[in-house]
């Protein structure tokens, strides 16, 4: 039994849990209980066993050993989702929406309202449209769902959620996508549900989100439960420390003066693309780290998908590396040495039913051809380099990318740009579901990347982390570039200004480095 | 525009037969058409039997003929179809199957299946004896294969010749070429083979020769008057030492008939049938077209 | 969020919409055109009667394709199951003829065991796909070469006929016009309705969108997979004998070339009307006009004696590429965001 | 995590993946096993040399089929494009021997025609499939259609036949041996061993299956996914042409019943194998046996006179399903966590 937890106040309850997947063990032994309208923060490293834990918590798997209590009295969970009828909803970690069907068919799939057997789709609407309107998403209920932007998705996910009148509610990182603003609405739903009497647990890796919004936190380590206490005990290093099991230094390296006189590797001028991207120009100085913010939909994505050339740029120019650089193929962006890593990891980055080495190696493989054929010795070695690198995490390593635990997944989608040696590097919420002590390692990484020459935009939705990282920070607002800051402007409230549209856009020395 | 019309309908040709049934009619209609500048031939040809009835339909609402030629895919499916024909007052002509619907058609052109399986078997009693064994390769499983092979098999009766066994080559060179291998390695004394077609007969003559198993007086016996088969008698080849006719022509010869009902000076009706005539090298000469494709 | 940019999103999604749905459309009256132009015979009402009444096999058919492979899944068996159910219920119709006479009772017998057949069969295919866990294609090839084989045994290598006398009481479901449009085409019609209210304003509909888009994400959402597949299944099997039910008066009787490669046309109706081969998106409205079109190219071919007959292959290939072409407009884009 | 770990992780994998690529084996022994008992002239020399034969079409034909249905593409035109090569290449060698006479010479310009035809129709499907984005299943299928009506309408509905003078020629590149294995089984041997290197080795292969996988993470990948299905197709119409390329001397013709349902067979063979029939997973080495277990299928039911010919379709749906269920095992959850 957890030390302070008295049983009988506790509505959902995981006792003495292990799970094994064939023979690798992953659980041993956790135990772990969420109160009546409590908010639980679970958190751990990647890989640690968080996803599982919840996973067996809503019955999508069943534990090797141990038992779980609902409402006091042992149980075993229905599978497959069947839970929901017990009052027990969870949000996966990966995405889990129909692509093809639309917001509102979504939102109701498994529990659609029917008269005379007949669906009673005015009624969902308006409870959709409701629900949307009240997490402040602007989308309409019949679009359909692969037209949306992935944070739009996320926050979809949660409306999905939170329509089911849930009485315990898991939710497996639903913040990893959202920025700032969004957060703070879903904050907003997750605390008046707790009013309501819902118990919540929660995954984030996000420390500064947990101390904020949870009541206590468990933590996980290599499937072993290390402690539960109160959030009000604790600080987000404290919790970190916990995590990794050693002290973490400075998350962020120091940052380096940039270089005034350094060539520019990257000329965007007066470009106008696809996806709502108006008139927009930067340039990219080498060995520069270029944060670019904004919020969801303002057109960040859609900006560097077209100068990578995966969609169609309408007009302005393009300089790579002093060439001209109008791509029509990834591989020529690739080839020229610009690489793009998505934030879709499950529908644009990942070959989901394939292995680790496949999936490494993809964008790069013309590397690891020697006559005519794959060298695979070669792959086996950069993949062994990788994992070291990146510090993936598998327990098999011939496991199927699905199975590996989300974080791992983004390291190695991570690895997999860099296998292809960019001079330029464009990476779209790199540390999304990265625990912190991995994602010190990337910062760490990347910073050294940047000393040695190599140029990089980062395009991120963590505040601190683009604060911490970049040597300049561009907003963007409804497609348009409104500034480029430097120094002592890169701040929060400065950002969050430009990027809300509260200050109007600068004409000014913009493109200055 | 007061032409005589003629619709011409038969399934599309699959196997050359067929295909020689088509270019002899093909041939009548040009010659016809040319000989008679009032008469307008229409020939439709349909992949199955309701395709069939479907064009039938149309002959009638779009074309309005006068006359219908008609080579039923099958019997039982056409025979409401070619009422229907019937009732809008057009001359029918029914060629080969009959439909199952006796006093439609006023006029009945066809060749003999059974007696293409009789002659077949008679002519296998005058070469083999008590004791020999004998394999049969049968077409696509249809009314025609089971008339043939019937009479065949009852011709066959108490003569001391045994059937090994028969399996369908669906008057496919190919399928007749394999389901022969395997004959050939199940069975080691074959002394003759019942193809019931030329096309399977041509894929058999090329698995005896592959196994060396052509000599000894061994001999296939196929059907219907293939121009190649019908060469190779004429040159007095022994592998194949016969033919049993399925006249091609049968179309043609309706489209004739149905013709000179409208321009002959008495009406044309009744019966037709044309004998399975058993091809010879004394009388190959006059089965054999060089043009047509079958 | 303001209304009016709910509006907005709303309007902005509707032509796109409309054109998806009108492209099928469009190569119908293409097509028609095209036929009027040939032989003006072409629009003359017994004409389009024809035409009406022999999409009816295939349309119905077709309707209950569309639900089979919005799920995810596929079945070819459909037109052997065709000829078996035909042939079985002319063998229990000529066998109870003696008992009940030619009246109606026997024609509603021979109905009955079909729709027992048709949803027999379905649940086979869908039983073997589900819990058999064996792919679609390969179930229900397999069970094509066994229906086709068994109706050829039953009519012994040739062809099962119908009594002549049950034919008096059965023809007119084929011939027969009721408010001037003839009886198939009525059971198409009302087929088509709830076909399209069964996957669009159902929740069985959604279920199969849903799990054609992503089996996962269906069973996740506490939808029974197997269940609601096996059923798409089995209204397949309903289809295919109500289309045999209307299709037995018309010719009276059944062969093993009875309903040989309805299953492609029935597929081909289906895609050509814009629901995607892959799953998770179908379109009733698009599998009738697919069907229609499909009838109509061979419709067209039957009026023109331009081309060789051996090229009426070619040309039905031609314009089914150049209909599905046409109306692929906005489609390359959605496919594309798709995968 | 230490090294040993990942040692018992290799370890363990072994077996399950054992087990999935012996699926097909074990079916194919049982197979064996059965047609021994029936009789035991089914493992006489001349007919498992038949067998082998007899597999080279479809298994080559198959192969092809590998690539375009593992980068989730399908084609339904092998096989009338394999009986309108073999007319087109009757045709041109029967009139080229005027001027290079009957020898080797002929031949060659009938296989070089070949082969450019086969690489063209590839070609072809794979244009209007990725370039005219309209669905593989109906390009095919309008394809398919054209060609089979081309062939029938070049041999005027009948049989074209190589001259005789060629045959002598012609003939041993499908009746000779070669180190005791008739030359058709050498051509399967090359070009399966050809397809495996290049589908489990080389970059393309690794395309194919990230596009059949994923389209858009293909793309995401610098993968010229158009390119790659494009050269699937060019494969599948280089297979069907070495396939009729050793067809042809069997009986030296053509005509419209050539390859008839030979792309049915092609994919059931691949499925069969264990390709999965959506993309992103493909097995030459299952490629091969399915087409053997068809194969021998066929000549199991020719070597018993123990069922009715006209249930032999229903035999042969029967051993497809079963076969396919017995190497389900694994795969049943592989399938299911994939989707
Ligand atoms: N279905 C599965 N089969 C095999 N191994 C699995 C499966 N699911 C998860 N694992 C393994 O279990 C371990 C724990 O994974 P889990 O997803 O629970 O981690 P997590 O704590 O959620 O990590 P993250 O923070 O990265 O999401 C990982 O090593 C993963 O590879
Ligand atoms: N009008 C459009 N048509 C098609 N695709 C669009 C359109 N607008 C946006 N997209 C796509 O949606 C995705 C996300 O859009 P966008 O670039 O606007 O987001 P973003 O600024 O990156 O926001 P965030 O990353 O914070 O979610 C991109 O893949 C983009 O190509
Ligand atoms: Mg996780
Ligand atoms: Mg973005």
């Amino acid at each position: 039994m957890l030390e302070g937890d008295r049983s009988d106040d506790l509505i959902l309850h995981a006792d003495r849990i292990c799970k094994s997947f064939g023979t690798i063990p992953v659980l041993f032994s956790v135990s772990m209980g969420v109160r009546v309208g409590e908010i639980h923060a679970l958190i751990g490293e990647n890989g640690a066993g968080k996803s599982t834990l919840m996973k067996i918590l809503s019955g999508y798997h069943a534990p090797t050993t141990g038992t779980i209590h609902l409402d006091g009295k042992p149980i075993e969970l229905p599978t497959d989702g069947q839970a929901e009828k017990l009052g027990i909803v969870l949000i996966h970690q990966e995405l889990s929406l129909a692509e093809q069907l639309t917001v509102e068919e979504n939102i109701f799939l498994g529990r659609e309202e029917s008269r005379y057997g007949f669906l009673n789709r005015t009624h969902m609407r308006a409870q959709v449209r409701a629900l949307l309107s009240e997490l402040g998403l602007d989308v309409a209920p019949d679009s359909r769902i692969s037209d949306l932007s992935i944070a739009q998705k996320q926050m979809v996910e949660i409306a999905k959620a939170i329509s089911r009148n849930a009485r315990i509610l898991i939710m497996d990182e639903p913040t990893a996508v959202l920025t700032p603003a969004e957060t703070a609405i879903f904050f907003r739903q997750i605390r008046s549900l707790k009013a309501q009497g819902v118990s919540i647990i929660f995954v984030s890796h996000k420390l500064d989100e947990v101390k904020e919004i949870s009541d206590r936190v468990t933590i996980l380590r290599d499937g072993q439960w290390i402690s539960t206490k109160d959030t009000a005990d604790m600080q987000p290093d404290s919790m970190a420390q916990l995590m990794v099991g050693r002290e973490l230094s400075d998350l962020y390296p120091p940052k380096t003066e940039p270089d005034v006189d350094v060539p520019k590797v990257l000329r965007v001028r007066n470009l106008t693309a696809q996806g709502g991207v108006a008139d927009v120009s930067f340039d990219l100085g080498k060995g520069e780290i270029l944060g670019f913010a904004g919020l969801v939909g303002s057109g960040r994505t859609a900006l560097f998908e077209a100068i990578c050339g995966l969609s169609d740029v309408h007009s302005g120019t393009i300089e790579v590396n002093g060439r001209a650089g109008q791509f029509a193929s990834v591989a020529q962006a690739r080839d020229a040495g610009l690489t793009y890593l998505t934030k879709d990891r499950k529908e644009k980055g990942l070959l989901l039913n394939m292995g680790m080495r496949p999936n490494l190696t993809l964008l790069a493989l013309p590397k690891f051809i020697r006559r005519h054929m794959i060298n695979q010795r070669a792959e086996d070695e950069a993949l062994v380099t990788a994992k070291r690198r990146f510090d993936i995490r598998a327990r098999d390593h011939r496991v199927n990318m699905r199975d590996l635990s989300g974080g791992n997944q983004q390291k190695l989608l991570l690895a997999k740009i860099m296998e292809s040696q960019p001079n330029i590097v464009v990476v779209d919420e790199p540390t999304r579901g990265i625990d912190v002590g991995t994602k010190q390692q990337i910062y760490h990484f990347i910073a050294a990347l940047a000393q040695d020459g190599m140029s990089i935009i980062l395009i991120s939705s963590e505040m601190p982390e683009v604060i911490g990282m970049c040597h300049r920070v561009a907003v963007m607002r409804e497609g348009r570039l409104m500034t480029v800051l430097s120094g002592d402007e890169i701040n929060e409230n400065e950002i969050v200004r430009y990027a809300a549209g509260l200050k109007e856009a600068r004409a000014d020395e913009r493109l200055s480095a | 525009e007061d032409k005589i019309k003629i619709g011409v309908s038969y399934p599309t040709p699959t196997h050359a037969w067929a295909a020689g049934m088509n270019w002899h009619a093909e041939n009548a209609a040009k010659r016809l058409e040319a000989l008679y500048p009032d008469i307008d031939i229409i020939l439709v040809n349909s992949p199955d039997p309701s395709a069939q009835a479907s064009a039938l339909e149309d002959l009638v609402s779009v074309n309005q003929i006068d006359a219908l030629v008609v080579l039923p895919f099958e019997s039982e499916p056409l025979t409401d179809p070619v009422l229907n024909v019937k009732k809008s007052g057009a001359f029918i002509t029914v060629v080969d199957r009959g439909l199952s619907q006796p006093g439609i058609e006023d006029l009945y052109v066809a060749g003999n299946n059974p007696e293409l399986g009789r002659v077949s078997a008679a002519y296998m009693k005058t070469r083999l004896k008590d004791g020999d064994n004998i394999v049969v390769l049968r077409g696509i499983p249809t009314v025609i294969d089971t008339e043939r092979f019937d009479a065949f098999m009852a011709e066959l009766e108490g003569s001391g010749i045994n059937v090994l066994d028969h399996k369908h080559a669906n008057w496919n060179r190919d399928d007749g070429f394999e389901v022969m291998q395997d004959f050939l390695s199940r069975f080691p004394d074959i002394d003759a083979v019942w193809a019931q077609d030329d096309d399977i007969a041509i894929g058999v003559v090329a698995a005896l020769k592959q196994a060396g198993r052509d000599g000894d007086g061994m001999f296939v016996i196929g059907g219907a008057g293939m121009k190649e088969t019908i060469k190779s008698i004429m040159d007095g080849d022994t592998l194949i030492p016969i033919d049993v006719l399925y006249p091609p022509a049968m179309l043609a010869t309706a489209m004739d008939l149905t013709v000179a009902n409208f321009k002959s000076n008495g009406p044309v009706a009744g019966r037709y049938i044309l004998g399975a005539t058993v091809i010879t090298p004394e009388n190959a000469e006059q089965f054999y077209f060089p043009d047509s494709p079958f | 969020m303001s209304d009016s940019a709910h509006d907005r999103g709303v309007q902005m999604k509707l032509p796109r919409f409309d054109i998806k749905t009108m492209g099928p459309a469009i190569a119908l009256i293409l097509l028609c055109i095209i036929g009027y132009a040939l032989n003006p015979a072409f629009a003359s009402e017994g004409n389009i009667t024809n035409l009406l009444t022999r999409s009816a096999f295939i349309g119905i058919i077709a309707v209950g394709a569309t639900f089979v492979i919005t799920s995810g899944g596929i079945d070819l068996s459909v037109g052997s199951m065709a000829a078996v159910i035909a042939g079985v219920m002319i063998i229990i119709m000529n066998n109870v003829v003696d008992t009940f006479g030619a009246g109606v009772t026997t024609v509603l017998i021979g109905c009955g065991c079909s729709v027992i057949l048709g949803l027999g069969a379905g649940w086979a295919n869908g039983f073997l796909t589900t819990k058999g866990k064996i792919e679609a294609f390969i179930v229900t090839l397999g069970t094509m070469g066994i229906y086709r084989s068994l109706v050829t045994y039953f009519a012994d290598g040739g062809t099962l006929s119908l009594d002549f006398s049950i034919r008096g009481t059965y023809r007119p479901v084929y011939y027969d016009s009721f408010f001037g449009l003839p009886i198939p085409v009525w059971v198409f019609i009302v087929v088509a309705i709830v076909g399209w209210i069964l996957l669009n304003r159902t929740a069985f509909g959604r279920y199969c969108m849903a799990i054609g888009s992503n089996e996962a994400v269906a069973r996740y959402s506490a939808i029974n997979v197997d269940r609601i597949k096996t059923w798409t299944y089995v209204i397949q099997g309903l289809c295919v004998s109500l289309a045999t039910i209307i299709y037995v008066p018309r010719l009276g009787s059944a062969s093993s070339s009875t309903g040989v490669l309805w299953e492609l046309e029935a597929i081909a109706a289906v895609i050509i009307g814009g629901t995607v081969l892959k799953g998770g998106y179908g379109r009733i409205g698009g599998t009738i006009l697919g069907a229609l079109i499909l009838t109509t190219i061979g419709n067209i071919l039957n009026f023109t004696d331009l081309i060789s007959n051996y090229l009426n292959g070619t040309m039905q290939g031609l314009i089914i590429i150049v209909a599905v072409w046409l109306q692929r407009g906005d489609w390359g884009r959605a496919r594309r965001a798709k995968t």
